[in-house]
């Protein structure tokens, strides 16, 4: 299965012509003007749906395959969000429309900014953030102008664990902060010594997941929290593994001043291939003044937008508008069909999920790479051992996993265990699914001692085989060039 | 329990497997103290049924009013095509993807759209989305400052007449960074840039330019000008655009003698509804030899083990995932669904139905000016050569007829009175091919009778 | 041209492939006499976006009253899943799946359906839907003719608490074959049939009986009893069912001591929108032994050349494209689209949900009559068990009474008077379990003020 | 690529529980009441949402695959048409809601009415039937109504071309009528000479397709005509194939009586795997009392249904409410974006791409079965030639077609012509795909002669291979029975 690029299936005079007005003609100075027109594809209407609906065809995604993405959270993102957050009222609402012809609208949101501080024990949250990436960006930014109101000019080292996603340092470094990496100890959990010596006037916080992403829950934590406070930093929570504690545990009663959630993992809106997501922040008593702008506020009168106005220190806005708000949508109405007891519920079966899976793969003879611990939403199998012994490491796993039809786990992060395959099976995929996969991972097992090679040309039944990374970025190729 | 596959022999199964108790048992190791009692702030769980209901109550309290502002964000028709093939659950429920060869349907469309975008903006690369684009704005800041190596100041020069809100995002995504930002004022008579006030600048270590043409008010630029004193001075030039524009304009790649360095803009009016500001996409095409120091996902072209061509993420050693604290932007998640909407959007209209889209809007527009202005006490600010936006002044404060229009099925534009007081009571309007002759008649029936009460 | 993708060059290529030496010329042997001047009765052309906006404009202008109306069409919770996956393109355009290997997502989901189908009903095998429930009962009468070998008579007893429509229909439809249809009237008191009314039949040749249950007042009837009359009279028995309420209630495998012959009926409450009344799916099971005198299609599972199984369409001679004048039935095109939507439907529902929905809508009506019955004038007609429809007597003329509450946004009920004059002011209502108990007491309100009036 | 029986998914207990109301007991007296419940799947939401996306993609479609099934016009299906026929008002309106509250949709059903008069040359619409054969039923029964309201009682008898579709005959039975069969001419024409020798005083009319499943026009018509009409019956028009002549020349100006269009074919409605359609019925002068009902009517105080006090003479209803209402929407979008030259397109593009694909197959040296006409909007190709000379028969060609990625050809109908294939391109596909198309006939020919074991074990590359369709027929296997 292959479909060629629209391009080649383009023709000079093509057009889906009742896409567009009948006539028009645009008034632009002649200097102005384009002389010729982009050329973008020349296709009819069922071209263009043949074309993309094959497209489609080529994915893997988790309507269609069981996705244990390590970190990513791919469980079911119920098909009632989309409709309900698809309303043509909804679609159809400008961002700047004015308050009296917003209120729906507005109350939605407005709670579910309530909803999140529930869940997280926090004391503000802002949805506008666009990603979790973002939302990292809000939460040091906030730090950072937290030191800075108090006159505390030289906090700028945020710290960060070895393990953690690697959006934590690049934020930090677009935060103007100096990144002040610690390790893990063998057993997952932070080396508080180092924490201990990295601490310091200098120190702005710490930026942790907890559960971190090696799978396991930081014991420490509230060690942590009070060694990096009298240290005069704050703590970030990063919660794009949420999942694992959700109804459990609350950021805010860890101790963390600042959070930010994956609504794309969490709550369960779809990441479509790359995004969009929403990385709404939660802030503690002493962020409240810095939150980004625009929140949403219920007043006598109805719900409004908070703007710099009603938040003079906000770091900012960080879009056009207030975020992705259909995301936002999203998350608030799976958050109502959850409701409290679903709620609990998410945590403790991505959790069993998770250690069943993990027992059986152990039992398979896998290795875990924290085998004293639990699991928490996830865990990571290392294939160092098979590396050596056979030749055939975590990537070939991976892409025979796509023969057998499941989607890879996330493989090389975190980059500190080797050879690692990070497996989140989430709470939406049913037992059957889990064994189906640990009996994949059997036969692969068996074939890597076997017949290696099975592995190594691996995939084999997918629209290409193992495609050559160091030519795409040797030979760019990013964007087509007709034949001449 | 909606959502959660497990029977209670599941359960039963899989907690003897683990070699635990209970459920509970996997969280020993969470300290007691922290565990959370009771959600209580959570309401019970609704049914899809109940959940309905709420929601459809709620849309309706906000109706669906007539729309005559623009902004940064337009209605335009979308074809139905574009959300029936969005929405399908293998682009719908799809990660990123990292997995190339389970991913070749987004890989490729992304790879389609990198190749439209750059056509659209007559650029060579494209990367495959930021979040938006005022967002896109800040990063072009941001790459602006590493691409230049020779420039040490950071200092950017931003015409008035960008978006307002641009500069707001650009200026906190980038200030710890140390980048500034020098407002230059637009001239008053005209509304636009006057190229002519960047001689006070001349020789100064200025990191680059930025340009949005059209600009906030809806009118054109000399971009020809501009683009060409930064690149005298020595300055790289970020064009900001809407992308819609680009069908009849002349693209930012052809801008002055060698055209523009960055370019960026919101994609939303590419296929995407208003829905409340967003999920939108900010795009950005440049020159190749800047690829390096892009933000985002790029997807390259390249062969199996076969020789087979297909997809894959590349330049990843500029990423967060791999670079880290040295990445050229933490972004990860990006704004992926989105511009499959605007790939096939862009792929149904073509180059021809674009145009006629940006032509019937900025024919809507025209009579919309038309109409109003023809009322007492309203008047065109600026009467140069324009897209689908333009600046009305009021004989009264804007806010209140803005509430009064509402009351009355209209959304009738965006109060500029906050950014621009110089301006007066000044209102920014836009109709596009989504607005018929009729509700323009409403609109200034409706404008006639809210200016003229008291 | 909408939807033609020819470019001018493609034409003049192809004609000259054709050797034609214009598109015109391929009409040659159309006698020019006959030739179609222009069609002027045919608006010009409108493009996606104005149709969009004409067709928004006809919905608002029917909005969105609250219904409480059944009688054979009944409102109930889809879930969103169901019309996301049946619209797919996949499912949404494909043909009747004649080309097996090609289809069998389309297959398999159709002998999932008559799996389901057959559960649900106790019966042995289903065909893969018939036009409508009324169709079905044709096809059922026609259907028992054939099968019932001993039979000359072609005569059919049918209570007259069936849906009237119903019988219209089948009378229609198989009036050229010279099926008869007695109706037995039903007991005035009760409104459900006495199966001792049928004695008078004893020893006559009757083909078939019909039971309706719930039959069409939501009354439940004394199925046993009248099927085991039937049986023990050599007659066969086709029952008429809502398949949601086969959730609670017994099956009509189950019926009497053997069951019934034929079971058919509307497949509408299972997934499918009101939507004016179609296209909805008649759904049709049976024995083993009557498969051959099935009308309709039929999926079978069988195995490939490699042993691997699969599923295929089978018994097609039975089908008129086989059988032509001979075959069981016209039938060509069916309703498989829907029968999708059933079939996903019953999978996210299963059978607690299904009788969730059923106990529920039963529950809401008994809160619907309990309300309105409190008023004065109004009545329920018949008190005995029932599902969630029930007819009211009201003390004025029922039409005018619903156009008053169709004014306030209240689709009160099935008017009656004109199958059933004897009932008198007699109104058919009906709540499922999208009926809250504030929109209840609204109709209440309503018809309270409504009655009263004058 | 294959999917499990979603039983085989099921498990005790499972359920997608926020799809049904929390709590609710049924009240059945005890005799009545259902004892075990039905074995009706227990999966989570997301298991039928992957199960049924998965199913989907085994099947081709129109928005998949070029699908050139004669007489099947598998054109695109605008998704317009499908998203506004999908507006929640015409979704929840009741089809018995008073008039006051359906006046929108009433306006569109006549509307509708108009356009299909206009397109047919007919006096009167009906759009009740619910597909081509209860069209066709519709046109019989009315034919006999109209004899017997005449008192001609003993007209019984329809005359039907041995190349007419199986549901005309069946129709006919159907009716009570008796089924005349005349021959076709070698040249595709109707041996009139056969058909004089079936008129007589109890014919009751004939039921013609023009152009004929041979694809190619029936050039006597008007003949033909004035012969049934002299004889005293009437011409049933068989509009499945309207699409081939679609503002080209109308069956009203051509002498027929009535007509049945199928909507799902010429108006474009999507098949949907079997259906819904809409047959709705044309009818003349004569037949306008017989109409079946509802029928719209515009009146002074706006749109309403007329029944059975309107149209005393009725053949009564075909269905419990108006037929397949958002089918007619559909097609009543469709025409609205068609308009008039779009209208007038259909038929030309229809029958350029036909001719254009004759010439093609020809050129490559395949056997039209007509080589001396022109093809309408299909044509056929038979490969007797090759079954004789190479063992390869229509049905070989067929599977082999779907290796390549081609719907096949509709095989071994009309029955008349062997080894036949009943190609209908159809005006919506672009020359590459019918080049493509040509093509791979010219691969399977060269394999056909070099390698037929090819042929005969084709499909290789689909979820299954060839199915054994005589054991399904022997060895009724037609639900599922679980394993004990
Ligand atoms: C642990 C962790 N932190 C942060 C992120 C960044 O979130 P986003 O991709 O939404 O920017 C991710 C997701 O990739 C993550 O897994
Ligand atoms: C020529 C012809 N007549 C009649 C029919 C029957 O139409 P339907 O399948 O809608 O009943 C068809 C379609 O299969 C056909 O092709």
């Amino acid at each position: 299965m292959s479909e060629p690029l629209i391009f080649t299936q383009s023709r000079s005079g093509r057009s889906a012509a009742g896409q567009y007005p009948h006539e028009a003609a645009a008034r632009v100075p002649e200097k102005l003007r384009r002389k010729k027109p982009a050329a973008l594809p020349e296709v009819s209407e069922l071209q263009a749906v043949r074309h993309f609906t094959r497209l489609s065809q080529l994915n893997f995604s988790i309507d269609t395959h069981f996705y244990p993405l390590g970190s990513c959270t791919m469980k079911y993102n119920p098909r009632a969000c989309n409709q309900f957050a698809m309303l043509p009222e909804f679609l159809g609402r400008h961002p700047l429309a004015p308050d009296a012809v917003s209120q729906g609208f507005l109350e939605c949101m407005f709670e579910l900014q309530e909803m999140l501080k529930e869940v997280t024990g926090m004391k503000g949250v802002s949805l506008t953030p666009m990603a979790g990436a973002q939302g990292e960006f809000a939460g040091v930014a906030m730090i950072r102008a937290y030191h800075r109101a108090r006159g505390d000019l030289e906090r700028n080292e945020i710290i960060v664990p070895d393990a953690a996603h690697g959006t934590n340092p690049a934020t930090a470094t677009m935060c103007g902060c100096v990144v002040i990496e610690i390790p893990s100890l063998s057993n997952g959990d932070i080396d508080v010594d180092a924490l201990k010596q990295s601490l310091g006037p200098k120190t702005a916080g710490i930026m942790l997941t907890n559960p971190s992403t090696l799978g396991v829950f930081e014991r420490r934590i509230q060690e942590v929290a009070k060694l990096v406070h009298e240290a005069g930093g704050l703590l970030y929570y990063d919660g794009a593994n949420l999942n694992a504690i959700l109804g459990k545990v609350r950021p805010g009663d860890m101790g963390f001043d600042v959070i930010h959630m994956n609504l794309h993992k969490t709550f369960s809106t779809p990441h479509g291939g790359g995004g969009p997501g929403s990385g709404a922040v939660g802030v503690g008593q002493r962020l409240l003044p810095f939150m980004p702008i625009p929140v949403v506020a219920r007043q006598e009168n109805g719900y409004r937008w908070l703007d710099e106005r009603d938040v003079p220190q906000t770091i900012g806005r960080l879009s056009a508008f207030m975020g992705n708000a259909g995301v936002l949508l999203r998350a608030y109405i799976y958050m109502l069909m959850l409701g409290r007891p679903g709620m609990q519920r998410v945590a403790e079966y991505a959790a069993l999920n998770a250690n069943y899976l993990l027992a059986r793969l152990r039992a398979a003879g896998f290795d875990a790479a924290y085998p004293q611990r639990r699991a928490s939403h996830e865990f990571i199998i290392t294939v160092k051992r098979q590396a050596k012994e056979l030749g055939v490491n975590a990537m070939d796993f991976a892409k025979r996993l796509l023969d057998f039809g499941f989607h890879a786990p996330t493989t090389y992060f975190p980059l500190l265990v080797p050879e690692c395959l990070l497996i989140e099976p989430t709470e939406t995929e049913a037992k059957q699914d889990l064994d189906g996969f640990v009996e994949a991972m059997i036969a692969i097992q068996r074939e890597a001692e076997q017949e290696p090679q099975k592995l190594k040309g691996a995939p084999h039944t997918l629209p290409v085989r193992r495609l050559d990374d160091v030519r795409a970025a040797k030979q760019l190729d990013l964007a087509y060039v007709e034949a001449v | 329990m909606p959502f959660i596959p497990h029977t209670e022999d599941d359960v039963r199964e899989m907690l003897a497997a683990i070699g635990a108790p209970n459920i509970d048992a996997l969280f020993e190791e969470i300290p007691a103290a922290l565990r959370t009692r009771e959600l209580t702030g959570i309401p019970d769980a609704l049914t899809e049924m109940e959940v309905g209901r709420l929601m459809r109550s709620r849309a309706r309290k906000d109706g669906t009013p007539i729309n005559f502002i623009g902004a940064g964000a337009y209605e335009h028709h979308i074809p139905a095509a574009v959300w029936a093939i969005v929405t399908r659950g293998e682009f719908y429920s799809a990660y990123t993807p990292y997995q190339a060869e389970a991913s070749q349907g987004t890989l490729q469309l992304l790879y389609e759209y990198q190749t439209m975008m750059t056509r659209l903006t007559g650029m060579q690369v494209s990367n495959a989305s930021l979040y938006d684009g005022a967002s896109a704005l800040a990063e072009a800041a941001l790459m602006s400052v590493r691409a230049h190596r020779r420039s040490k100041s950071a200092r950017i020069l931003v015409p008035a007449s960008v978006n307002p809100t641009y500069l707001s995002v650009a200026r906190a995504i980038t200030e710890g960074q140390n980048v500034k930002f020098d407002v230059l004022p637009y001239a008053s008579s005209s509304g636009t840039f006057d190229p002519g006030s960047l001689s006070a600048f001349e020789g100064q270590d200025i990191t680059a330019v930025v340009i949005q043409h059209p600009n906030f008010f809806g009118l054109f630029e000399d971009v020809d000008a501009i683009t060409d004193w930064a690149h005298a001075n020595g300055s790289l030039v970020i064009a900001v655009v809407n992308p819609l524009s680009l069908a009849i304009l002349k693209p930012p790649g052809e801008w002055g003698s060698k055209g523009v360095d960055i370019v960026v803009g919101e994609g939303q009016p590419l296929g995407v509804p208003l829905s409340s500001g967003g999920p939108y996409f900010g795009f950005m095409t440049a020159r190749m030899e800047h690829v390096r120091q892009m933000p985002g996902r790029i997807i390259g072209r390249t062969v199996d083990l076969d020789g087979k061509p297909g997809f894959t993420l590349t330049l990843q050693a500029r990423e967060q995932h791999i670079r880290r604290s040295k990445a050229t932007s933490n972004i990860c998640t990006n704004q992926g669904l989105l511009v499959t909407a605007a790939t096939i959007y862009m792929s149904l209209l073509g180059s021809k139905g674009l145009e006629r889209v940006a032509a019937a809007s900025q024919t809507q527009t025209d009579k919309l000016i038309a109409a109003l202005t023809r009322i007492d006490g309203v008047k065109l600010a600026f009467t140069g050569p324009r897209f689908h936006e333009a600046v009305l002044r009021l004989n009264k404060p804007v806010k209140p007829v803005l509430a009064a229009l509402a009351e009355r099925g209209i959304v009738g534009g965006y109060d500029l009175s906050n950014h621009y007081p110089e301006l007066g009571h000044a209102l920014l309007v836009c109709a596009t091919e989504m607005r018929t002759d009729g509700e323009i008649e409403e609109y200034a029936n409706a404008l006639r009778e809210v200016t003229s009460d008291g």
